[in-house]
């Protein structure tokens, strides 16, 4: 017999009503699963990331799945924040969730104006700095693989809003840990890890790479070990919570990722081959909590940390 | 329309239709009310679900069924389902074809395993249309024709093609196409079958008014939300993506910009 | 029907029987799989790393499965190069394949002094510089994550040999090309691609990271799409050869690294499972490459790259 | 003794034998020549095979017996195989238990599913031994305990021990280890079972010349080609890493350190 379990978590000030938030870009902007998910039962959907204006993202193929693994390159299109505002964030809002909005740019300045923009709409919880697209101005190389980039566009986006501020991490760097602390001291309010890792698949008919996009992100199963080490990583480092996420299936996925730091969890990618996966780990979490002894989520916070009992 | 849902349909059976082809009767009314054109995405073991359109819709007996090739994995894996066990789709989805009209000439042209949705709308419009109908099936090898009789049982005039002449015609559909486009200047004309076939449909038939062609590309999530599988369109500002999985897989052929 | 093709390939002035390398770690000091390999059959074996002196590893758990991977943090034991050439090497030079030996270090001295005692040593084919192990004297990062450092001990070592030298690359850096060509530029003869990438997994029971070493190195067929990425990154950027290796394990794999720009690769992980990969993906080739409308596994290396027709 | 071998084994027979819990024949005279002790590494779908040790060696009918628990994916998969099939396993690999002296006292301590290489042993090498024989054999619960019946037809003292005292004696083998051990101080110990039992067991029997304890560590290659599956024992220059794969899984109990 499993009893009742009080599943709220708190990833600084904001309140969910359990750890389980839909991932950005895997869930689109609400409406699109809503007629096979309860989204009413989620922790919080973050939605697909939106930039000042509109993005056409890559040529297709834009998936290719690999191992335990899919990689994408949709080349981040969407509607832009003005659209997204008009069409999407008034059904969001009624969901009967949290709504945390995923914010890209390809120059401080463009974060910047999508958060102002988003400081008129009452029914945005939490803004997550999607800090891993090609920062076009400095070379190429995206503002979430450089610490003094990923500040200052932290920064800079803090000036302008009082919300709830999370930075996704990039996986592709060196020492994540560096964009962590900085990213942190720059005022963020927590950090989201991962993105998806960068991967290639080849064609082997057209000899090509697979994706319209060349190389693409990896995500799935296959990167959970690479995100649980980040995770872990990140969250001795700094002090703010982390949301961990990459390759999350089940209730002891989830279990694994709050040992390792994390606050709460998103799911992405098993969304696309089951839509029922994340209230199926919401029903198992009070069962997998029992077995391993604890009773609430927030227990699990940190418990593999070194220096913990 | 009906609502898009996860179904575990139970396999009413499986069999072998032509050389690494097989169909699949699923028993649920919900899916067998879909329209032609639309499809299912069938959870296999990979990180993905794989679309498969309709190849017949049995509304009264409220079976629908599904043919594949097997081309990988996930195709393999459908395959060695057993009968008597369930499925877990995630269907109807999509914007089938639309009905056709009454009174104009329909060609059905069909290529390899995109004949199968094609059989869907003939199956459930054919008795509806009063102008003649024509279908124009091809594959590489004879071996690899599928539902030739399933038409041949509901109308008259089935041309079939193939690449090596081993069946019927050599050649592609596109010399039956062009053939009936000059009679019937008027006519209707519903597609489906590989990318570079559909390609040259269109350029053949650009101007003939209503021309539908059932796509495909790679998805994702199969309804909608991740903008995996686009397309480029028409929009109003210029080109644009539209989604396979939500806008489509069926198209006007003037829609689409190739 | 498969007609007979030549399989050789090149990697530099080393001429391989096959594309088919035995990966460093996995495959021990040879005679470990040769009663269930034919050794001889293999395009060559890259013996477990070597260090000055003998290194005694990390504490068990040293493997964690994964989802189509593999996690491990053997900490580098081996016996040292003294013992190395004194009961291992006869048996490699006796195994009818080229011999490369993995070496490692933790300063550059190190690293020399075991390529000095190479020297005497005429079995050895070439020299795979692992610079992924930690480097002591620089805080814990590995030679690999840095350009600097990494083209530091490159150059240290062309300067003790003329022998054949690949270094092998980490994965885990922000810019992988940046390492190739400053180790190019420092006198490597050829670059392998890529040893693991760094991950965790938590143990649920022991609320604790499941590896003694804590996180270790993930490998294995969930890799694959990071390792055909860099491949393909570094093979554009340097104009010395790649040899791929992640996740290999079948004639289709080594095809997809081939296009990507690799000139030969190696199997690591996959030996586990089936001792008899490599001989199996020999085979295979043939009927690949005809599939694939190739003469020769030559004919596919950089078939995707940028430019090609 | 055996070369190991990939060996492409017919299943002669899968049985539950207790809750969870498996025993498989494999036809192979090459496994039926193991020695007792010896493990396979048995392929699953998995990255990594599986170790399981022999739980009884059949050579005159050339059958090898494996016996396991359902633990996860693995042992899952292994415990759906059916007869007839074929299991891919790699073995036999390992050292064994050397055999015991005909002339002291043998006891034969089994936790869990440490008791089938103990029935391995005693099927072997049971009638060369003059000496009394006895088996210790422990589990959490009764409904977990193997092999009792196959000990007991073979050997007149046989202990049973369960932590919740379900079957046998309440308790763990311990208990009726320490008292064999007062009354055979030159007796030889085999024993199998949880990590934690064996450093038990190595600790009360210090002293005690002939203790042989097989143990499980997390295993890569399962060769001795990976160093992954080490357990710390003494030696030359103090304490270094052996193999459980390879130099093991039986060590004789002072060579190890704990
Ligand atoms: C709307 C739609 C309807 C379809 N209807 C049918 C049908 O009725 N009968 C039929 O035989 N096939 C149909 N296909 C193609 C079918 O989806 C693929 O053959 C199948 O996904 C291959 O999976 P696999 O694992 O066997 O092959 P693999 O090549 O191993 O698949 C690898 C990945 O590529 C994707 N993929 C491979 N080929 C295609 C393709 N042609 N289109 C889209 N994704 C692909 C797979 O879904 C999977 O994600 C349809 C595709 C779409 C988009
Ligand atoms: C030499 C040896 C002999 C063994 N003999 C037996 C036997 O006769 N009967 C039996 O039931 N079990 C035996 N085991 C334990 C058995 O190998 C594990 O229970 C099994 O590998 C679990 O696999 P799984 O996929 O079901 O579980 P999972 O826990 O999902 O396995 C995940 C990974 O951990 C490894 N693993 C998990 N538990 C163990 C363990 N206890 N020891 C080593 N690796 C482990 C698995 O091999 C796999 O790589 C033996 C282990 C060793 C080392
Ligand atoms: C198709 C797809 C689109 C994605 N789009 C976005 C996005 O717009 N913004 C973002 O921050 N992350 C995006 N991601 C990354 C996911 O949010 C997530 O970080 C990653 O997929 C790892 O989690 P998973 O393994 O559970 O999918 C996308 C992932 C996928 C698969
Ligand atoms: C158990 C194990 C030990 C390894 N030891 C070494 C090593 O000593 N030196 C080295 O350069 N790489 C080592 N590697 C990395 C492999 O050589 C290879 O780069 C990596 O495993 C990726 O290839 P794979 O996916 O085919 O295994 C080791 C890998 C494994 C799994
Ligand atoms: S597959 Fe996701 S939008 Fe079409
Ligand atoms: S498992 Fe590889 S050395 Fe023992």
């Amino acid at each position: 017999m499993v009893k009742p379990v009080n599943l709220e978590v708190a990833v600084g000030t904001v309140r969910l009503a359990n750890p389980v938030l839909a991932a950005s870009g895997t869930f689109g902007f609400g409406p699109e699963y809503a007629g096979l998910a309860n989204l009413a039962r989620l922790g919080g959907i973050a939605a697909k990331g939106v930039s000042p204006h509109p993005w056409p993202g890559n040529p297709p193929p834009r998936v290719w799945e690999t191992e335990s693994g899919l990689l994408n390159s949709i080349g981040l299109q969407n509607p832009g924040v003005e659209a997204f505002c008009r069409e999407y964030l008034p059904f969001l809002a009624r969901a009967g969730t949290r709504v945390v909005v995923n914010v890209i740019g390809r120059t401080v300045d463009e974060y910047c104006r999508v958060v102002e923009r988003l400081e008129a709409e009452a029914a945005v919880d939490a803004i997550e700095l999607n800090i891993s697209c090609p920062n076009i101005k400095e070379g190429g190389l995206s503002f979430g693989q450089d610490p003094v980039h990923a500040a200052e566009v932290t920064a800079a986006v803090r000036a302008v809003t009082q919300r709830p501020l999370w930075v996704k991490l990039s996986p592709n760097v060196t020492e994540p840990e560096r964009i962590a602390e900085a990213v942190a001291a720059a005022g963020a309010d927590a950090l989201t890890a991962i993105n998806t890792v960068l991967g290639m698949a080849i064609d082997l008919k057209r000899r090509r790479p697979a994706l319209g996009g060349l190389s693409g992100g990896l995500s799935g199963p296959a990167i959970k070990p690479i995100a649980l080490r980040v995770v872990y990583q990140v969250a001795q480092t700094v002090g703010i919570p982390v949301i961990g996420i990459g390759g999350i299936r089940t209730a002891e996925d989830v279990a694994e990722f709050m040992m390792a730091g994390a606050s709460a969890v998103m799911v992405g990618t098993a969304t696309f081959s089951d839509p029922s996966t994340m209230e199926r780990i919401i029903e198992d979490l009070p069962g997998c909590l029992q077995r391993l002894g604890a009773k609430s989520p927030s227990d699990l916070i940190g418990a593999a940390l070194p220096g913990r009992p | 329309m009906t609502q898009p849902a996860i179904v575990k349909a139970k396999i009413h059976s499986v069999r072998p239709v032509a050389v690494g082809h097989f169909e699949m009767l699923l028993e649920s009314s919900q899916l067998a009310a879909a329209d032609p054109g639309q499809f299912v995405h069938v959870r296999t073991p990979g990180t993905l679900r794989r679309p498969i359109s309709f190849s017949r819709l049995d509304r009264v007996h409220g079976r629908a069924g599904i043919l594949w090739q097997v081309v990988g994995a996930g195709t393999g894996w459908l395959s060695q389902q057993p009968t008597g066990g369930r499925l877990d789709v995630l269907g109807p989805l999509g914007r089938g074809f639309p009905a056709p009209e009454a009174d104009r000439p329909w060609c059905l042209i069909g290529g390899g395993v995109g004949i199968p949705p094609l059989f869907a709308a003939l199956q459930i419009w054919g008795d509806s249309v009063r102008a003649p109908i024509t279908a124009v099936l091809g594959a590489r090898r004879g071996d690899l024709l599928v539902m030739v009789d399933d038409f041949r049982n509901r109308i008259g005039d089935v041309q079939v093609t193939t690449d090596d002449g081993s069946q019927g015609g050599q050649g592609t559909v596109l010399g039956p196409l062009a053939h009936w486009r000059a009679r019937h200047p008027n006519g209707q004309i519903y597609a489906c079958g590989p990318t570079p076939m559909l390609a040259e449909v269109a350029q053949l038939c650009r101007g003939v008014e209503r021309v539908y062609l059932a796509l495909e590309q790679r998805m994702g999530c199969g309804v909608g939300a991740c903008l995996a599988c686009v397309v480029l369109a028409q929009g109003k500002q210029g080109p644009e993506w539209r989604r396979v999985c939500h806008d489509g897989p069926v198209f006007a052929a003037k829609e689409l910009v190739w």
